[in-house]
């Protein structure tokens, strides 16, 4: 199951379909459960104009690519996607998108909130805020209760 | 020569993404390392200053401050990440 | 918030369509996080010809109405969606849909994880399998393990 | 008179989908219900057997088999559920 369950990483500016990255994970009948995780721009109170997304090419991929792989193992996955976006994203657009599909339902829960949280601490990606007011906000924090999530599953 | 880059703040306060430099043989470690950069000049001092905050990745994978450089192709330094 | 978050509840025969339904919770900005459970009908390794469903009308959408309604208070959701299809279904069709939508993503993973756990030991819903090779087996019987998942909540 | 359904296979095995009866006065929780329709035949007998599995909705919510039944419309009898 680990061994070949499809693993799907991709970086780009582009918007993806959910539904699309759906069908090419599943088809072969095994799937009890998909959960998908998507992750959207928030507007803050209309305050936000853009969020300006960069990453580290290369690692990035890399980094995403071995987090999918544990979750498949760990949670014994059929399937896992991952797609992160980059580049300047308005609110109300997508960010990120997370699929994991399995037998039963707690692990597809759990699979797509593991790759969410590792995601969130490990992989190399910055956004900066840029406010409505035309003002260039500075870089987003890294929030202390993002490596709380990552380390209960230590 | 080894090649630095540098993203989000990191990046913005050097001034630069990218850059090769020399190091001397007495930097061994990623600490060692943003120590000797902030010996470089304003700009790194200030990108640097909080050495703690600053995260390393050697050949694209993270490493801890104390992990040696040694063979080290490409060494990123950056704050700490924000994606998802 | 928890007032006037949009409640979707739905029992069909019809099969759904995320996408759509996803549209229709969101939109006001605030969301910055969706999570999307489906629950497939497996082929449970060719034997399987169909799930056969059956609710009890009336009851079945109040009883789904109500958990969905507690996820909202108790996670302060900003919708929630759950669908469920009743008839015959193949295997890899569709058979449950439950979607929440909250600011931040674990709110959203435990709103939809909750909805599904007290679903399944909740809501009047009954399966019975037809086997590929003509019989009709017997109705599934329900698992201790899905009693023990929604025990965690309580 | 009394609104029974049932659902799964205590409508299979008691061959209906719902009934309207009357029930004696000495009838005044859910479990009573179920002993009381245990002596109205062997189809009752066969779906009520092991009266620690059948659940009991009156009026469409759950109740306990000790809860009383006095005014329901409408008591269901079903098997565990397994929806999802």
């Amino acid at each position: 199951m680990a061994g070949d369950a499809p693993v799907i990483v991709r970086v780009q500016t582009d918007d993806f379909d959910a539904a699309a990255e759906t069908a090419r994970l599943t088809g072969d009948g095994d799937a009890g459960a998909i959960v998908t995780f998507t992750g959207l721009c928030r507007d803050e109170g209309g305050m936000l104009a853009a969020l300006e997304l960069e990453h580290y090419p290369g690692m990035a991929e890399a980094e995403i690519t071995r987090i999918c792989r544990e979750a498949v193992a760990r949670f014994s996955l059929l399937g896992i996607a991952a797609i992160h976006r980059v580049g300047k994203i308005a609110p109300g657009e997508n960010i990120v998108l997370v699929i994991a599909t399995a037998p039963h339902r707690h692990a597809a829960f759990d699979g797509a909130s593991f790759v969410m949280d590792y995601l969130k601490t490990s992989a190399p990606f910055w956004k900066k805020e840029h406010f409505a007011d035309g003002r260039t906000g500075g870089w987003v924090d890294a929030k202390e209760s993002d490596d709380r999530a990552r380390e209960k599953w230590a | 020569m080894t090649k630095l880059v540098y993203f989000a703040w990191v990046r913005e306060r050097i001034g630069k993404g990218e850059e090769e430099i020399d190091l001397p043989a007495s930097v061994k470690t990623g600490g060692d390392l943003l120590r000797h950069l902030k010996t470089l000049g304003d700009d790194y001092a200030h990108a640097l200053e909080h050495e703690n905050v600053i995260r390393i990745a050697i050949n694209q994978e993270h490493v801890e401050h104390d992990d040696p450089i040694a063979g080290a192709r490409e060494i990123a330094l950056f704050p700490p990440m924000t994606g998802g």
